[in-house]
């Protein structure tokens, strides 16, 4: 066992695909000099064939990944900051995603698109979004955000495994966060599989990304105060694991949706919708959504810090959900 | 010369099955049989005939919207594509995909796609991927005067040019965009003039003329194929008929202008050459009766061919879908 | 009052405010030649310079419309096809949507995007989108989407005339609907309010765009069956009126929310999730959301025509509610 | 010459308004005053003010990422500039957009945006504004090296050339996007070359020396008044600190390559031109005084400035919200 840093352990996926199957490359802006941190060493094993630097055209930039997985290859593609997803859009929906159906399955597009949440880090309203929700509505793709070292590298191989063009949102709250991990051993998750990461009695608390280990330290809390509080990591956005979701609150019976993306149109939005619609009668009080509110990003630090979850703000919705039902 | 009597005659051919080819389907939109509308090419025959002919079938071609005659150009049955315009199971796409994505992968096909300008970084990382795969294989990308004006245009040309891909940017220039003179939307009378903003060959050539077509093109195939690099090849043409059959007659251009082009058709263009040539009338008859028969073949298996399972609609949306695909 | 076309009133609307405002100008992809049947007639009134034909450049030209608002102008922009959004998204989210936030209130940026959802066209993957459910999750832009006639004029007056950047959605579906209009009057409604189609007292239909006349058909229907539904059409998506939604429910305890978006991330999800968080109480059965499924839209029109709500499908899900909360 | 003599004096004070101002603000950021990353532009005050000083404060001009000396050579005054940067309430911003969005727009800027490319359709649309309002303003618009990468300058060039614009495209390029030397991603050695395939022209020129930077514009700026359109400008120009202040230093470039261009100091280069003509020491020294006093009175007015009220976090995402914004 090692202690692996975040953007380390991203490194090392790519770098043990990278070895496994010659197919598998890396294109992005910056990747040679290692400038965001995940591609330290990667040029100097695998040369500059298969780590390319890429010009500033992230619409075009989609498009050449997705031809050349067309062709046979396996793509990995560092998008760095999730905002500029934006101008790739176009490349992303209606080639990555929708190829496959169009032409029949004559085609597949296995891609992987990286990039990264830039929030509560002073960038501003162009660099600080957390699109992921964006793209939940467009089949074809997967969504994948990982919530801790471990999940990321592990789930990092897994999308690279996978045939389908991928979206893997990195959560710039976790870049300094460290694990040990096997050394000896190759880890892998199954895309689509939420985590339970941690076990609880009275209330689900399902949350994303860097808010898992807020809804985590929360549950700690709360487990003073006699809560037992169930998190469930979805890890995959998309497909979303509703499953281990109704399973947990149709025992816990409170639901509370955590998501640092914006309240509208949020994950959360749509998780607490498919609990409502599916088992209405296993709820005992209104299901909560913990996100960001609907506006754009200051950059002045005093007015960013506050907005988006926090594990005081997750504490309080379970409080009030359980308030909402005390146990007749 | 019997080898390039037979060249002659595959170029004629393939010329007359896109013609024929596409006189049948809009005979079959206008009975009814086929839905929606029609983007047809007649006048630009040469163009993608002389431009497809220099290329294998493991050569990679990817098309637009206007793109019956493409795969055609590149060889591929008409009995599949056919069935594709009618929507049925066995069409190329199993009825998914319809006229503007008539694709047929097995003939190095990559997809024609509907939104204008998407191809091309398509088809830039197909020509990547050969190139790291050092197969030799070069990849044709048809487009618009309307899709010259796309940010990926420009995006696609500048990577191409940076790896020196195996790509050949065709335009066919058939001087409108729907309704849009391209002399009121596009900046240059040539745009092949744009290859030197890339550093690449630039060529402008008559489109009606096939050899000539054929000529430039063979030039920047083994350009290459050398692995020198990209080519932007302008190419003058015309459509005869509407932007889409199907839908209403609009006047933007005067009869005048129509006829004038008409006059040039390359198909009578290159009959006369053939004549002259020394290819006798039986020859060429016997070419147009088996194209003939191949398009009322391809008639009649799609019409003889059944819809798609219902239950296909849910196919192809990704390779693994993990999960099941909730239903509305 | 005469009878107007819904074309014909999104060009009414358009006439009418550059009539009043010298600002108002006209951007779009074949305007001139009026190809999609809303610009007739405007060339000859206002001339080429305020009605103007762009290159196919769709996130140029959002730009564009976005600087000419910057400096005073008031740019109505055709994108045609929703789709076309996509390679435009840049321009959309950073810029349209973020400027005047980021500059504190220095700017902004009065814009009208509007597009046509063409879906239950036969027009394939690529055209048949229905992405404003794509959008909501991001501030600063407001999102409208018509259902007849009348509220499209109105409605695309009213956007003209706001301070902020509208996407403004227009469904197919409606084109060849027709209504009479008053022609002594100006008729605008105000973004951001809610409809009440038509009263109920046992369940709350809340239905969107081209939704709404199959919702208040399938009240129709219901009605027969004992069964009083009230039907609410949002009007705006963004701004979404959650109030005239909750009120309604908090009567009836029931909802249904109908949405030709697909199922996952849609408005439909948003505001379930919203009532359920909100008036959970109020709620005699699970709420229930009719949307298209997760798929990409298929060419063939036996697989295409199923996947939107339907009278018959909205009515199912009434009497679903229903007879999961039989009055006791 | 005594126009030419105060011309010339004002070019200096903004070239070292410029230099002492960043040089300034990194010493605040060191002292952790300032929040975040600056990206600085010592090296390229030439080319700024050289480009800038044509134009009146009604003109405008679209500034990128790395844009604190663009609103300081188009005259805006500092302290509301370094307010900004600290985040004050009083900044041109409110404190909402930071370093990389330092607009003052009371002096004609646009807007400065950080996702790269994106302020090109934003200019070519302030000109189109410009010119249908016939106030003969011009527009400058700044970008990079690695910006002309992007879509967005094919799709500006495009449309300004064909209505003749009122717009000066200038492409400062420093060599470098980030750490990618330009000469692995522009497939051409002069951008300016480009300018052929839009037909306007292009201009090469050195950015160090502020006259002929001058000299250039002053030919563009006078054909873009008369109507004659759009130009591209290209001044070869460097940055000598990191891409930006505040991140890892990293060893793309050589010592000796910054030393190099260290020696072609714009504002070194200019004093010497000033003293060769004539400019006295003790004009020169009034010159560097005041500048030093007006930055020091920056520096202790957005020191002395109060942050916004956190309520302001919700300010600006609409001119008109319509309905109360929803909390988390
Ligand atoms: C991104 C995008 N914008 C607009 C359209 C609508 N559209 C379809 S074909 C076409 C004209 C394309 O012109 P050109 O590239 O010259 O091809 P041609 O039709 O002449 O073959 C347009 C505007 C589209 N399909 N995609
Ligand atoms: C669309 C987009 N892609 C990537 C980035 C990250 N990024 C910020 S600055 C920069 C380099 C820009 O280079 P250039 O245009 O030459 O400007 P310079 O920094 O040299 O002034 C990059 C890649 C971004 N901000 N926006
Ligand atoms: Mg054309
Ligand atoms: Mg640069």
């Amino acid at each position: 066992m090692a202690r692996v840093n975040y953007l380390a352990a991203l490194r090392d996926a790519m770098a043990e695909e990278m070895r496994r199957d010659p197919r598998v490359f890396l294109m992005g802006e910056d990747l040679r000099a290692n400038l965001y941190g995940s591609s330290g060493g990667l040029l100097d094993e695998f040369g500059p064939e298969r780590v390319i630097d890429v010009p500033l055209a992230e619409n075009g930039v989609v498009g050449v990944a997705a031809g050349a997985a067309m062709v046979g290859m396996r793509p990995v593609l560092d998008i760095t900051i999730s905002a500029f997803l934006y101008p790739a859009t176009d490349q992303i929906i209606s080639i990555a995603a929708k190829s496959r159906y169009i032409y029949g399955g004559q085609t597949s597009v296995p891609i992987v698109i990286r990039s990264s949440m830039f929030y509560n880090a002073g960038a501003a309203a162009q660099h600080s979004d957390r699109p992921y929700s964006m793209f939940m509505s467009t089949p074809g793709l997967k969504i994948v955000a990982p919530s801790d070292v471990y999940d990321a590298k592990a789930l990092l191989k897994a999308s690279i495994r996978d045939e389908d063009p991928v979206l893997f949102f990195e959560d710039f709250n976790l870049w300094g966060t460290a694990a040990r991990l096997p050394d000896d051993e190759e880890i892998i998750l199954p895309l689509g599989k939420a985590a339970i990461k941690r076990e609880g009695a009275d209330v689900t608390v399902f949350a994303i990304a860097g808010s898992v280990s807020l809804a985590l330290a929360a549950a700690k809390i709360l487990e003073g105060e006699g809560v037992s509080v169930e998190v469930i990591d979805p890890r995959t956005i998309k497909p979303l694991d509703v499953e281990t979701v109704l399973t947990s609150v149709r025992k816990t019976g409170r639901f509370v949706a955590v998501d640092p993306a914006n309240r509208t149109g949020s994950v959360a939005s749509e998780i607490v919708a498919t609990v409502s619609e599916r088992i209405f009668t296993s709820l005992k009080a209104a299901p909560l959504r913990v996100c960001t509110p609907d506006t754009h990003i200051p950059f002045a630090a005093h007015m960013e810090k506050g907005l988006y979850p926090s594990t005081e703000s997750i504490a309080a919705a379970v409080r009030k959900v359980m308030a909402a039902s005390k146990p007749q | 010369m019997a080898l390039s009597n037979s060249l002659h005659a595959e170029m004629y051919r393939r010329m007359l099955r896109i013609r024929l080819f596409e006189e049948a389907a809009v005979e079959l939109l206008q009975r009814g049989e086929i839905a929606g509308a029609l983007h047809t090419t007649p006048g630009q025959e040469a163009t993608i005939v002389g431009a497809c002919i220099p290329l294998s079938d493991q050569d990679y071609m990817v098309g637009t919207h206007r793109s019956h005659g493409h795969p055609i150009g590149k060889n591929a049955g008409l009995k599949r594509l056919m069935a594709e315009l009618l929507g049925r199971v066995t069409g190329v796409n199993r009825g998914k995909g319809g006229s503007m994505h008539l694709a047929d992968f097995s003939v190095g096909s990559l997809g024609e796609t509907s939104i204008v300008g998407s191809g091309l970084p398509v088809a830039t990382g197909a020509a990547l991927g050969s190139k790291m795969q050092k197969n030799g294989r070069v990849t044709l990308c048809f487009f618009g005067d309307g899709a010259s004006s796309e940010g990926t245009f420009h995006e696609s040309l500048n990577m191409a040019s940076i790896w020196k891909l195996p790509v050949i940017y065709f335009c066919e220039n058939n001087g409108y965009a729907i309704s849009t003179p391209a002399s009121q939307t596009v900046s240059v009378k040539d745009i092949a003039i744009r290859a030197a903003g890339y550093d690449m060959p630039g060529h402008v050539v008559d489109g009606q003329d096939v050899l000539a077509v054929h000529a430039v093109m063979t030039e920047a195939v083994e350009r290459a194929r050398r692995g020198e690099g990209p080519s932007l090849i302008e190419a003058k043409t015309y459509r005869y008929d509407e932007h889409a059959m199907g839908l209403p007659p609009s006047n933007y251009r005067t009869a005048e202008e129509i006829e004038r082009w008409r006059q040039r058709d390359p198909i009578k263009l290159f009959k006369a050459v053939l004549s002259e040539g020394g290819m006798n009338a039986s020859e060429i008859d016997a070419i147009e009766a088996a194209v003939k028969t191949d398009v009322a073949e391809a008639v009649k298996f799609g019409l003889e061919s059944p819809l798609a399972d219902v239950a296909e609609t849910y196919d192809h949306v990704f390779v693994d879908p993990i999960l099941p695909l909730q239903s509305a």
